[in-house]
């Protein structure tokens, strides 16, 4: 008998490579079970739902930030993958394995620079293009809640010289409030890619994997650059959801999500780094070096579960102190 | 949209089906959905006002102040709330101002002529808002056809999106169909022949229009006003592709906090407060019309 | 009225605010002819890739059903709600008819944003979000008072006289119902049939609150496809049920008037 | 007051017919306001009955009433010698006909015709001939498939009468069902619905509040006021004897003066003094008819064929030519005093101001006490 | 159309008095069908000129094109020595009575009345006090601070014409403004309007299809038909003189009886021969009015006041009782009659089927030709 498998996680280009390259091979290769991909805009929107359905939940597997999936965790809504979940899970780097965290980590992604390449001539080779009054109207940055958002914070907190993020971000704020009269939208849509591709915007920021795709795309105008001053680290975490309807099929699901194989299917296509030890050796090394992979000495350390616990204060920060100022 | 009469007809005593017992019956099924679907809700939603929000999006039962106290201390969300009533109030004021010539003309239209023009009010109404936000979203870019245009005329373009100005025009198109709907129910007093009387009394059609047309069709007004005032108040698709992230809004801010942020209690005070702000909607119409009378 | 009164800048003036009503609906037709990958105006190549891309999207399609299946749904239990209650409310004007009326209307007062998140928020703890269930009650919320207005403003516009004659005639009171009354109220029902489906075919917010990753519905579907991609899909859907809706809005409108149905 | 005593009351009229309609005591009240209040009536079988009265009088309550579509506060409704007071109306076998018709608008004019028969459950060929035979007394046939809407005023009202009749009712009961109609139509459907009537042998009840139709359609005119009977009797008597002065102006145009009888036969108004039938007393109104009075020329010396005459002296102060006629208004010390006389190509007096004498056949006037 | 032609065409009328409106022409088109063909009209100063004809005929249109409400087809419209037709309505001076009274229901009657001296810029005081002279002139000083809504029928009726005359139009125009209200204030208010009109000395023009109206009150009677004129005179005039079959059964009821005119001032009707006046030829059609017939019984010999009598045998068909009248319906060989008589106490012939013989005056026999 057929079992459905409700899978949870990105929509747009991320869902497009992840059904390539991951849920139709799986299918193929598990005719029984059929994956449901129901993709949602953001992290937080999952942990909404998943939240309001609590008492009878739909979705079996979720792929999130790995901050949003602590705070699930801690709600008590995943169940813990482990190795009696998958035997990948061994094979993990230790940064895959957050404590705290039901999931583990299926891919690594950092943040980046991003520029539209008929209205920025030179590639930029800093964070403080954004800032640049010549783009003023012209930048797109996706604000808070949107972890894009919460990195490009620690960066700024770090290029103003402010103290460690963990402590306070003051420094970080003060400088997004400098920024935000060049900012032309804080809620980019449908992503921030496509209004640098089509020129609406001209610089902007956003992660890396998905800005290789759309730069890869034809006459795509989109420029991609790892600034200088180093940039931000992201986990996408797999869990699997407590009391879910297919929870053997969604346990396979993980097993595969996790192979060695599976993970560098997903790299050559989507360009985020994986988190399996034994995936790297099946992977090109033009691929991988269009990887976070290819630049984690240029990482500034983030602890994301401890970036969770001041995720609120960041936000208020932004929508009393940044966003207002751009009006 | 807003009548809120009970249509009538003539009394009668109608021996049969007029039993209490039969009555009850047959009003059994609406009186249940509307217990289910409203009537419990919102009294729910009342009480979620005064539960404690935990970080991470849960909720504790408790009966505190704390949600209410804290809203009205927050300079954040008083600006929230008066920035959103302002924006709703320009919307309505743009509405009526674009949706007026086009009532008048229909309502002084006859035949099929009329049919056909009523047809092309409605059919923007049977159009999915999220739909006609993105055909705005087409119109309004930066390269769409309107800041070209303005481009091509030498002026600096100004920006049409991403900001109030994209959320005016949005809502102001989305909202025009009830307006002018409005607005004709309300023409109903405006009888031709009182405007033809004023101008055989020597009033030229400007003078016709202040002193005639006008106050004859305030009730059309206000009931529009009212109603596009409660939709562009409870509105947050257009303002949220249009807004650009930097506008926020009552009805936005109740959709991130109910789905992104998660804090029901604090999601359940402002919808509390818009509830509130259309009492007091309410109550102004009500005062509008009484004046009018 | 002829000639003296609509002057040709008055005529010019309508024509302009006419053209902004209609401009975002007009736009979709020509976007869902592009041939680009992203939304743009104008496109720069035209082609029917995304009609095509539309017939390959599975989610898109039985969204689609989804929503006709609901639709069809809503409408009759609304239907067959509606009538009784309207009879009873305008015909037998002893119960507190207008406290009735005036509460069975009332959702429609509040705002979908408000009366979505109420509903989230109970049916969450009955596990009826993301069901077809849910949905529907969702919607009759809001349908009801619809079909409750038009029919009561029919029933109450009836000729009274008619019934009376027909009993005069000989005609028991069920009789008189289903032979005089329902049939005068034909147009009332075509109306509230026509009002209640597209109310339930193009809910937006509270239908958002309620779906879910087993069931969503089409404009769900569109919105979340607006917030995730730039392509011009959703044009190309848009053009679809413009015709879809400009079917319907031609049978009201032979069948009674449209500006009747909507606004009293 | 006398007539309306004689008529109920008893199970047979002083004209012999049986009683076919009783209404004993029938009340409606609204609240505090009373629609109709006490009515008693008795109407023999196959007469047409008016109920005439001004408007809100009660007419249509008291209509709705016998249908069975108005419950009574109090009183009865007896047909033959069955009480029908609280019988549903689907079973009263009455036809009715509104004055707005209350055609079915979704059904041809055949099946509105068809409806009675079919809520009786006759056979279909039965039906079939029944409604031809229906049409063809209202000369509607031609018109049998044709939808309610599609027809005039006159033939509308025709179906209605038709809907009505087929059922062969008991009794029929009419509401102003010519008041939508124009002069000319109504004049013809007068005529019709009389002779139908008249063929068939139907009792009837209509409600008018045109005192024309009244007086030349029916063979009794039931005069109400504020929800009570004012006179009941033939069209003649209403309007030769008033039962008082409402009915009197209301049924025919009036000239009123005020005076006081003296006993003798006569009465002083103001300096005047005029003769009138009996020997009334006390403070009185008398009224005269216009068309019964004459103006002729001051000092002329006149006769009335021999009769007993009074004479007022005056002068014109008004002439109105309304085509058959001249409306003379005479100002007769202080008072205006109306005359009317058939127009005669204009002939007649003109001159304002003229000395003029009106003149009038005592047995013309109408006395009518004013209480103390 | 003899009339006509001598009232149009020359600034001054017949009576001498300077024409003060005149219409030369005036057509107006609804694509293919002419609701107004070709009117010509004269109407002097002070005069008060019915517009009367059936529904449809034109009246309306005819009166919005002198107010300027609707721009004519074809013709001119002179006020004075001004060519008016292409001026805008509100600098025409006219004030217009309509039919619906057109009230400004959001102004009280003070204010409804002010309206037009506002729109004049009349100083404050001024308005008051002439505001107050209107108002009292229509007797509703009382009443100055309602709403319309607040007022009767007639009141507001009177609001609308005190609110047309204040501004001292130098004409008015009335669209059937009395068909709304009920008989007995109709007969008030046209008094009324009559009496103001005639004291102010105000040229007027009123419409109506109602002719009762049009003979008692105006000093001339335009009748119209299907946008044409039929004929224009005075009420006597046209009522006594009508200029063909259409104005003599429009105005005032006739019988009428085809025949063929001898040429000898005889006319045979199938086998009865009657006398009429002139001697016209050829096949005729005459008419007679109802009260200008007399019944008499078959065999009497009675005289008409010497005067040459035409006598017609049959047997009476039917007696209506209308109160002031009766009505016989006398079968003439084969052909209906209606013969008119006051009523008299009941008294006259009542049995149908009596042989009678029905009399006139051969001066009250109209005769109009039949074309070949
Ligand atoms: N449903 C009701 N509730 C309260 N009062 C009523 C109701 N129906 C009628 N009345 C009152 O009863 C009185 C008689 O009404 P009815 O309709 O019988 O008058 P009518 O003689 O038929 O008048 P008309 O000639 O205007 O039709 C009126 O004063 C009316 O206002
Ligand atoms: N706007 C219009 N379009 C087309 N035909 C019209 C229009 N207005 C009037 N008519 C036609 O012109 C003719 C004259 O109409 P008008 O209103 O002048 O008649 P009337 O004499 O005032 O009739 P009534 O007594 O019914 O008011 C009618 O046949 C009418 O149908
Ligand atoms: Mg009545
Ligand atoms: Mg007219």
């Amino acid at each position: 008998q057929e079992k459905t498998v409700t899978l949870a996680a990105y929509s747009g280009i991320f869902q497009d490579h992840y059904m390539k390259a991951v849920v139709e091979p799986f299918m193929k290769a598990n005719p029984n079970i059929k994956v449901q991909f129901y993709g949602m805009p953001n992290s937080a929107q999952m942990l909404g739902t998943l939240r309001a359905q609590k008492a009878a939940p739909q979705i079996d597997v979720m792929i999130m930030d790995v901050s949003v999936a602590k705070a699930a965790t801690d709600e008590g809504l995943f169940d813990k993958v482990d190795e009696s979940v998958s035997r990948n899970v061994a094979d993990l780097y230790p940064n895959a394995r957050i404590e705290g965290v039901g999931g583990v980590g299926v891919t690594f992604d950092n943040l980046v620079l991003l520029h539209n390449e008929d209205q920025v001539k030179t590639p930029p080779t800093s964070w403080n293009a954004l800032w640049d009054k010549q783009y003023a109207g012209k930048v797109a940055v996706p604000a808070v809640p949107d972890i894009q958002g919460t990195t490009l914070t620690i960066i700024a907190n770090k290029m103003a010289g402010g103290e460690d993020y963990k402590k306070s971000v003051e420094a970080g704020i003060e400088k997004l409030g400098e920024l935000a009269p060049n900012v032309q939208t804080w809620d980019p849509k449908p992503d921030v890619y496509t209004p640098i591709a089509n020129g609406q915007a001209a610089l902007g920021i956003g992660w890396n994997a998905r800005a290789q795709v759309y730069s890869d795309a034809e006459g795509s105008k989109l420029g991609v650059t790892l600034p200088k001053e180093g940039s931000g680290f992201q986990i996408n975490t797999i869990n699997l959801v407590k009391n879910a309807p297919a929870s053997d099929a969604a346990k396979t699901f993980v097993d595969y999500a996790l192979s060695p194989e599976t993970q560098a299917r997903f790299t050559e296509a989507m360009f985020y780094a994986p988190t399996n030890s034994k995936a790297r050796d099946k992977i090109s090394k033009e691929a991988l070096a269009r990887t976070a992979a290819g630049s984690m000495d240029q990482m500034i350390g983030i602890d994301w579960i401890a970036v969770a616990g001041i995720r609120d204060k960041i936000t208020e920060q932004w929508r009393r102190r940044v966003i207002p100022l751009s009006r | 949209m807003m009548t809120i009469t009970v249509p009538t007809a003539p009394t009668v005593s109608r021996p049969a089906l007029g039993r209490t017992g039969t009555a009850a019956a047959l009003l059994l099924p609406i009186a249940l959905i509307n217990a289910i679907g409203f009537i419990l809700p919102v009294l729910n939603l009342l009480r979620m006002s005064f539960n404690e929000a935990l970080a991470g999006g849960g909720v504790r039962e408790t009966f505190t102040l704390a949600n209410w106290t804290g809203l009205f201390g927050d300079s954040f969300y008083v600006e929230l709330i008066i920035n959103s009533i302002t924006v709703s109030l320009s919307i309505t004021i743009a509405t009526l101002i674009v949706s007026y010539p086009i009532a008048l003309y229909l309502h002084r239209s006859t035949g099929r002529w009329r049919t056909f023009l009523t047809v092309l009010v409605i059919s923007p109404l049977l159009t999915s808002a999220v739909v006609r936000t993105y055909g705005w979203i087409a119109l309004l870019a930066d390269q769409g056809p309107i800041v070209s245009a303005i481009a091509a005329l030498g002026i600096a373009p100004p920006r049409l999106m991403f900001n109030t100005t994209g959320v005016i025009i949005g809502l102001t198109e989305i909202l025009m169909p009830y307006m002018i709907l409005s607005l004709l129910a309300g023409f109903g007093r405006l009888d031709p022949r009182v405007e033809e009387a004023a101008m055989s009394l020597g009033a030229p059609p400007a003078k016709t229009f202040w002193r005639v047309i006008l106050p004859l069709t305030l009730p059309g007004i206000a009931l529009g006003c009212l109603l596009c005032f409660v939709l562009a108040v409870s509105s947050f698709i257009t303002p949220k592709l249009l807004g650009g992230g930097r506008i926020f809004l009552l009805a936005t801010e109740i959709y991130d906090q109910a789905i992104v942020t998660l804090n029901w209690p604090l999601a359940a005070t402002l919808s509390m407060l818009v509830l509130i702000i259309f009492g007091a909607a309410l109550a102004a119409y009500a005062r509008v019309l009484r004046a009018i009378e | 009225m002829e000639d003296t009164n609509t002057s040709a800048p008055m005529k010019l003036l309508v024509a302009i605010l006419f053209l902004f009503l209609l401009a975002p609906v007009i736009l979709v037709v020509p976007l869902s002819f592009s041939g680009e990958q992203i939304l743009s105006f104008p496109p720069e190549s035209w082609s029917l890739r995304w009609y095509a891309a539309l017939a390959d999207n599975p989610k898109m399609i039985s969204a689609f059903w989804t929503s006709l299946t609901l639709g069809v749904i809503v409408t009759a239990i609304s239907l067959a709600v509606a009538i009784p209650a309207a009879y009873v409310i305008v015909r037998m004007r002893t119960l507190g008819s207008t406290f009735l009326y005036n509460l069975f209307t009332a959702p429609l007062l509040l705002p979908t944003i408000v009366l979505g998140l109420a509903i989230l928020i109970i049916f969450a703890s009955v596990g009826f979000l993301g069901t077809f269930t849910g949905i529907v009650i969702g919607h009759l919320v809001i349908t009801l008072p619809y079909a409750l207005r038009v029919i009561a403003t029919t029933l109450g516009n009836l000729n009274l006289a008619c019934e009376e004659a027909a009993s005069t005639l000989g005609g028991r009171p069920l009789t008189v119902f289903h032979r005089v009354t329902l049939p005068m109220m034909a147009p009332g029902i075509v109306a509230a049939t026509a009002l209640c489906f597209l109310v339930s075919f193009d809910e937006v917010v509270i239908t958002l609150f309620l779906t879910g990753p087993r069931l969503t519905t089409l404009p769900v579907e569109l919105f979340h496809h607006v917030e995730s991609r730039a392509d011009p899909l959703v044009a190309s859907v848009s053009v679809l049920l413009i015709l879809l809706t400009l079917a319907v809005v031609m049978i009201v409108d032979r069948t009674i008037g449209l500006s009747k149905t909507f606004v009293k | 007051m006398m007539h309306q005593t004689v008529l109920c009351g008893s199970a047979t009229v002083s004209d012999g017919r049986d009683v076919h309609l009783r209404l004993d005591g029938l009340t409606k009240r609204y609240g505090e306001s009373v629609a109709v209040a006490a009515l008693d009536l008795a109407v023999p079988k196959g007469e047409l009955v008016a109920l005439l009265g001004p408007s809100g009088c009660g007419k249509t309550t008291t209509l709705r009433m016998v249908a069975g579509l108005i419950k009574p506060t109090n009183g009865r409704i007896v047909v033959g010698s069955n009480d029908i007071t609280i019988m549903p109306t689907y079973r009263r076998d009455m036809g009715l006909v509104f004055q707005s018709y209350a055609l079915f608008p979704h059904m041809s004019v055949a099946k509105n015709v068809a409806f009675g028969l079919e809520m009786r459950s006759v056979p279909k060929p039965e039906i079939e001939r029944r409604v031809k035979e229906a049409l063809g007394m209202v000369r509607l046939e031609a018109l049998a498939e044709r939808k309610p809407r599609e027809l005039s005023g006159g033939q509308q009202q025709r179906v209605a009468l038709a809907r009505a009749l087929v059922i062969r009712p008991s009794i029929l009961l009419l509401d102003e069902p010519l008041s939508n109609l124009d002069a000319k139509l109504r004049d013809e459907m007068r005529n019709e619905i009389r002779d139908i009537q008249q063929s068939l042998g139907i009792t009837a009840v209509f409600v008018t509040h045109d005192q024309v139709e009244a007086l030349s359609m029916c063979d009794k005119v039931v005069v109400m006021q504020g929800g009570k009977l004012e006179q009941v009797g033939t069209p003649v008597d209403v309007y030769e004897h008033p039962a008082s002065p409402f009915v009197a102006s209301f049924v025919g145009r009036t000239n009123r003066l005020k005076g006081t009888a003296q006993g003798d036969g006569s009465v002083t108004i103001g300096a005047m003094k005029v003769l009138v039938p009996g020997r009334p007393g006390g403070k009185v109104e008398i009224m005269v008819r216009p068309h019964r009075m004459k103006l002729v020329e001051e000092g002329s010396v006149e006769d009335v064929a021999g009769q007993e005459v009074n004479r007022l002296a005056g002068h014109l102060k008004r002439v109105t030519f309304v085509g058959d006629l001249l409306q003379y208004s005479v100002d007769v010390g202080g008072a205006e005093i109306v005359v009317e006389a058939a127009s005669d190509h204009g002939r007649g007096f003109r001159i304002v101001g003229t000395p003029v004498a009106v003149l009038w056949r005592v047995e013309d006037t109408m006395v009518f006490g004013r209480g103390a």
